[in-house]
């Protein structure tokens, strides 16, 4: 049947000019991430499904998952972050602390709504585990803007505090998600849509960090009312980065200090994860 | 017995045909009157979507209809298709952006279309890999905008094709309106089909 | 700066929107001339059918445009939507047929509607199992024909449902038409995006 | 999630009112097959999908698959009339031909076309094995005649000979099952799309029982354009049973000489099903 | 290949001879429920597993799990009792009760352990909705062993109450289960498990159902020490019925006050489950 | 559960100093290979399984299989070479042959007999695709002989013709590959199981073709009777090469000049596939 | 009331228990037959290799049996297991070959044993990923000849363990024989039931 | 080249053989003196349960051994088996209980065994459904209590079948001992490999 000349939809092989130039990015990320004293782990294609579940990490909507010849639901890689924390959970030490990590490979996302989209991505990310401090915020905001500086790209870096809508009202995340409020919200919900609000509305520890990691990020804007729709495991620092000319987003990632916890062992993480399509 | 008429670019065409097959067909004022279904004549005439003809006569609540074949692909419709009319001819064409490669020599061409079934077979036939993007409407904007860097879309004159300077590269399929009369229509009442298909051929072919 | 204006029945009090906002939007001859891109005043406005502005904005190949909250449920679109607009207010219902019992009632009923998965995410909440079968347009003749019990689309005048003799049974949604702006134009040009909502805030209250 | 409120789509249960009604319905047309010698066999809800697939006997797309615990494709019950072949193949000695089964149940079909379409059906069959002759194609059609008379409904019931395209052209049944066909095609092919065909037009032998079985079937008629894309394992008679009002399929059925073959007897059969929505 | 002969271990068909001595049981059971007022439910083969697994109703391990189409984890029917659950729970209204619903129809559960063991099975259930007393109890043991006795076998019924345990000690579920206390367990517990220990031992209340439930039903014996490693999802009576020849369970059932709830119907129920190998 | 705290039996991250030796030896042979004119090609972690079982290319009972959302079967990668070939089959001009690719990553392959083998293993393989000559075939000896050095090992490299038993005897392929043949086998296959034969005793052919090898590499040794039960899609030169100390095998390969053909591209081509622990 | 007696190494004890009890057991001339079944005493005693005692009663071809836990543990036995017997005390042991690192220091072990489910269950408690090598004897043998790292066996005097300068580095289990009883016998023959575990029970304080 | 000789019912035969091939072979007393591995004329003997030798062999762990073929059928092994050994020539038979029917006429026949992997692969070939009671000794024991209708067991003079007078219905396979040995040690160690063959055989002949 000709339907089976094709690949599943959205999975392909890169021929031989494809390949280099992905391996040439490759090298170049891995070799800065090297000089920034971060180790690879390297991790399984598959895994079971249940441990994400259960620690809420990964949207089985998005996985290719199956039942193996155990009866145990097994779901094919779809998010790094979520696996480095199970991996590595169980082998962290209190003296190896702070640890940094990265790592590289292929991702498969189930997009249904975009009929064909490319759904195996390849992506290269990396992570400070144990370093709760504003620095290491600042440590990854800096590595990521230099990766994609030297990759040649031009990046849009915005950064905000994944909490902050629950940190001024507890339905604030669905009007700052959707960019519209009630007449009755929260002033400071009115000035964070219309983009006028500053840290100064902010809870003091909030905005000093916020603040703090600006200040050490110039390349990097603070954008207050990027707020997406489910908080996911992120837990402050909270960042995308846009190719200026495709808009497309390249990389983002942020802190997520209680994943770990989740795993066995209670670190906490910032990481950021580059896609290289 | 009950025929889906279709509303929009096939509309006319179709009553004139079947007034011409000797069908005491619906007037202009029914039709400016805004109701849907017409009792003439002994035939139930009802007007509808185009793109929703074949989906009446699947589910029988119309027994046979007109339809563009590009319609007929897209809802994989099971209906018999006994008569091609000479009317609604057109081709659905692979157009590409101004200047874009051959569809083969990309690795992941995006192409926007109104037809996402039809595009998926053809492109299964070939053997090449693409991201459908379903769009609703003026498709070529998406080559324009190079949002995608090919559509496939159906063709008349061609004019939209050239005031925004697209290339047309393959043909994916001849389009043309057909009449088309449910599977269990013809089992069910046979001789009403027979006299409906005569009658439409015989006008079809006084119209060719 | 990239804006998609929805042709068809928004398409008007989108440009007059924009027009009170300050914008030097494209004139009745342009819209004649069937082009589709027209830039005016650093704007690029692109003229695209009601239900492709979710898409062309999810795809990034328009920054901003207008669209009723109906596609943008039907297309789940990711986009902001910073501000509810003063036209383009109507309601999504649940339309039955004359005498056809409430849905609970019913073992398995079928519901005809343009909006198949505002329709399953709606059902799926009330716990209610049913068969959809999705249309094209003009719906209610689904419900008129009973090919299906009930129906569930846009109800303006709700001068149809009345023609037809048809019940209003449950409203499924507020429908309003919104400004929408891609998520990563928000991250990547902020203070164009902050001016455009802060002129089609003030132009929308001005007119309301 | 509410999504979980509801049953995957198609599927259902009956409660108390639907289940008296269906049982009802059931019971009469087994006392039915009963009175007629007609003997039940029992068949599993789940088996292998290789077996059918090598003999080309089910079509993949509309069949419930999954990978079971010993890394074997299983697939859900869709389709009776090739699991009664392949369950009473292997059991038939010659001595019991011809033999009479019927069997019901649920099957489970997957329809993408149509969103919510029920895909559960309830439907009872009955097969004669061992007797090609036309005797038994007019047993069969005569018993789907009485069964529905007797639950009331008013059959249309039509017939051909599955056969009858590729007995005239290779390329026949393209034309007969869209019924257009090009200028220079046969002009059986051409009277047989206008409806003007005959029995006369077929060769002597398929025309000689078509005839046999008309005249032994009144209430049948000869529709011998009643062409589908693919013929299945049908291999002589073919026939639909409508409900006059509704339209709609209630029973079909035909002859299949060469399945049971498939499954390692080589018996003809003919047989039919009526599905109870 | 050889392999495709056979069906998925443990599941077959049921040729002639054995599908009519499967029906006749069947038709007397099912004409047993009529008379004692009991309507039909017919329930789908197949279903969502997660608001059985959120329930924590069904033992995945013992079910057929595969992925759908949509992406959606379904499961074969493996336990009728919660599919009952969820299908009525949506339609109940309190008017309706109490309510007598039966079922039947094919099971299949997996058991890794007995290789090739029968997995599908077929049974007949019934249960009574809405009427939490000991008088629902009783009627339930006594139309048991009056099915049991009508098909011909010397039935031997026990039961207790599934609480027990918990009602004794929190850990005494593990020494009852296993038969075997540590030294310095409650003497409850060492009487129970030498057998010495009677209702008089038992909170009042549950002593005094089980003596009401056993003055009640005369053939059924308490065995107050009858106690499973897992409760499930019984609240109260829990009974088995054995074959005094085979030794081998033909029926159980129990109380399960708090399934309905999670299904959203909050209803008592008090049923049974009858095995026809 | 406990269950659920390790990964699925066989899979497992790497962690920190195992993924660094990892990819040290990763490193040094992709170096090797692209001084020897070798290019990358990047595959995809899953693809359809019918194809290449269409091409009887893979042994499904060694794969991890599921059916997608679309209903097909889908496999994840457990062999390399045949999925070179199917995406590089309809990308081949003739004027690009001979081409040298290679390909690296994980395959996953499911060995019930071992319980916990790791199922996950890394590995790194080329091939020249489009030159039939024993040119090639010393060629690739010869790379995998170097590189194996390169990495420290001692290795042994043993090879013969995959099609050497049916060129003698249709039989000879049982015979050989348990090393017992029955009193009336012809002479050569009695010399061969005792080791006594030499490519005198071939057609000659196939003895000029392994001789020129031999001479060419004299660090590898022919083993005339080398012979697996299952050719598999070997037509030629067929090689395992061995760590001298752990006596494992370390790297295997061979010609396979119609496994190209089966996806669109008649191209012979001779490969090797090194599996790094 | 058919009782399995264990051959191997728990049969003199099992034997001296029952007689301890009360219950005519077979005798030595018995045993030698080569027979398996005796009547004596109203009990059907029948001889059984060890570990299918926890088969034949899971089965119900045998009320009740004697065997070590290990093997009812290894069967996943359903049975009760009312009474602890003062005999075939011993320790289910991790042992390592001479010199080799703790468990959790290796990526992926190698663990011979024949015990694979107890093996299995007991890893997956504690996290620990292993291949497991299942063997059939003498299982130190594969630690002495390093195929495998560790070794989970049976210890009893640990004079293999000393032999081979194997080292002991954990107790998965404290394995003892029991008594056990068919978890339906209890419910069909609660008398006879009771009066054997009250005897067992006697007889195990005395020789205790 | 490390030897592995099987312990029971095939080890003196083995002995006898390798002596009788001139190998310097391990003595009465090292037998007796239960330690497990010898190092004798360039040999490393070690003794392994018979069950284990092609484990051993297929883990690398052994370069050679004796086996039963019913061992090396039950694990799959995929080790070249050279030499046909004179001794240890039995059958395994499908046994039933006394007056059993025939297998083919039971719906659903238990049968218990020793060789789960041997019968299923036996049933599967003829099409036959049954399921299998593994079991670890004296099958015999289950049909006699008819705890199953059938057996799959080793026949060597059909003794224990006679005194439980039950019925050997049919050979499931011929068995006799056979020497293997490892696929790779073939190839990384052919001389010293053909030298054991040449050796063995020669003795084989000689004793048969």
């Amino acid at each position: 049947m000709g339907k089976k000349l094709r690949y599943p939809i959205g999975v392909r092989p890169l021929l031989i000019a494809e390949s280099a130039r992905r391996r040439r990015v490759e090298a170049r990320i891995v070799s800065i991430l090297d000089r920034a004293g971060f180790d690879e782990v390297i991790l399984p294609i598959i895994d079971y499904a249940e441990p994400y579940a259960a620690a809420g990490a990964i949207d089985s909507s998005q996985t290719y998952r199956f039942v193996d010849r155990d009866g145990d639901l097994v779901a094919v890689r779809s998010d790094f972050t979520p696996m480095v924390a199970r991996a590595l959970a169980p082998a962290i030490a209190p003296g190896d602390l702070p640890l940094r990590v990265f790592y590289r490979g292929d991702v498969i996302r189930y997009r249904p709504s975009r009929l064909g989209a490319n759904r195996e991505m390849f992506q290269i990310g990396a992570e400070i585990i144990g370093d709760g401090s504003e620095k290491a915020d600042i440590e990854v905001l800096s590595s990521v803007s230099s990766i994609l500086r030297e990759l040649g790209t031009n990046p849009i870096i915005v950064f905000t505090d994944a909490t902050l809508p629950e940190r001024i009202d507890p339905v604030a995340r669905e009007w700052l998600a959707t960019k519209r409020a009630p007449a009755g919200a929260p002033e400071v919900v009115k000035r964070l849509i219309a983009g006028t609000a500053t840290t100064g509305d902010l809870p003091h520890d909030m905005a000093d960090r916020l603040d703090a990691i600006s200040r050490a990020c110039p390349d990097c804007a603070i954008h207050l009312d990027d707020v997406d729709r489910a908080r996911g495991y992120y837990t402050g620092l909270r960042f995308h980065a846009y190719d200026r000319a495709s808009r497309s987003t390249i990389a983002q990632g942020g802190r997520y200090d209680d994943l770990y916890e989740k795993f066995g062992a209670s670190a906490p993480a910032v990481g950021f994860t580059i896609t290289c399509e | 017995m009950r025929i889906a008429i279709p509303k929009g670019r096939l509309q006319n065409n179709t009553l004139a045909l079947f007034a011409e097959a000797g069908y005491d067909t619906p007037t202009e004022a029914d039709i400016a009157s805004r109701r849907l279904v017409f009792a003439r004549g002994g035939i139930e005439w009802i007007f509808v979507k185009d793109c929703d003809v074949p989906i009446y006569v699947e589910h029988g609540a119309a027994d046979a209809g007109v339809a563009g074949l590009d319609q007929l692909l897209e809802h994989d419709s099971t209906a018999y298709q006994p008569v091609d009319l000479p009317f609604g001819r057109c081709r659905m064409m692979l157009i590409a952006a101004p200047g874009a490669p051959a569809l083969e020599a990309l690795t992941l061409p995006k192409i926007a279309t109104k037809y996402p079934r039809i595009a998926r077979t053809w492109l299964d036939s070939r053997g090449i890999r693409a991201e459908i993007i379903p769009l609703g409407g003026s498709v070529e904007l998406a080559a324009v905008l190079n949002l995608t860097t090919h559509v496939i879309d159906l063709v008349e004159t061609g004019e939209t094709v050239r005031i925004h300077k697209l290339e047309m590269q393959e043909v994916v399929a001849e389009i043309s309106a057909r009449l088309i009369v449910g599977k269990d229509v013809y089992r069910t009442a046979p001789l009403a089909v027979r006299e409906l298909v005569a009658r439409v051929s015989a006008a079809a072919l006084a119209a060719a």
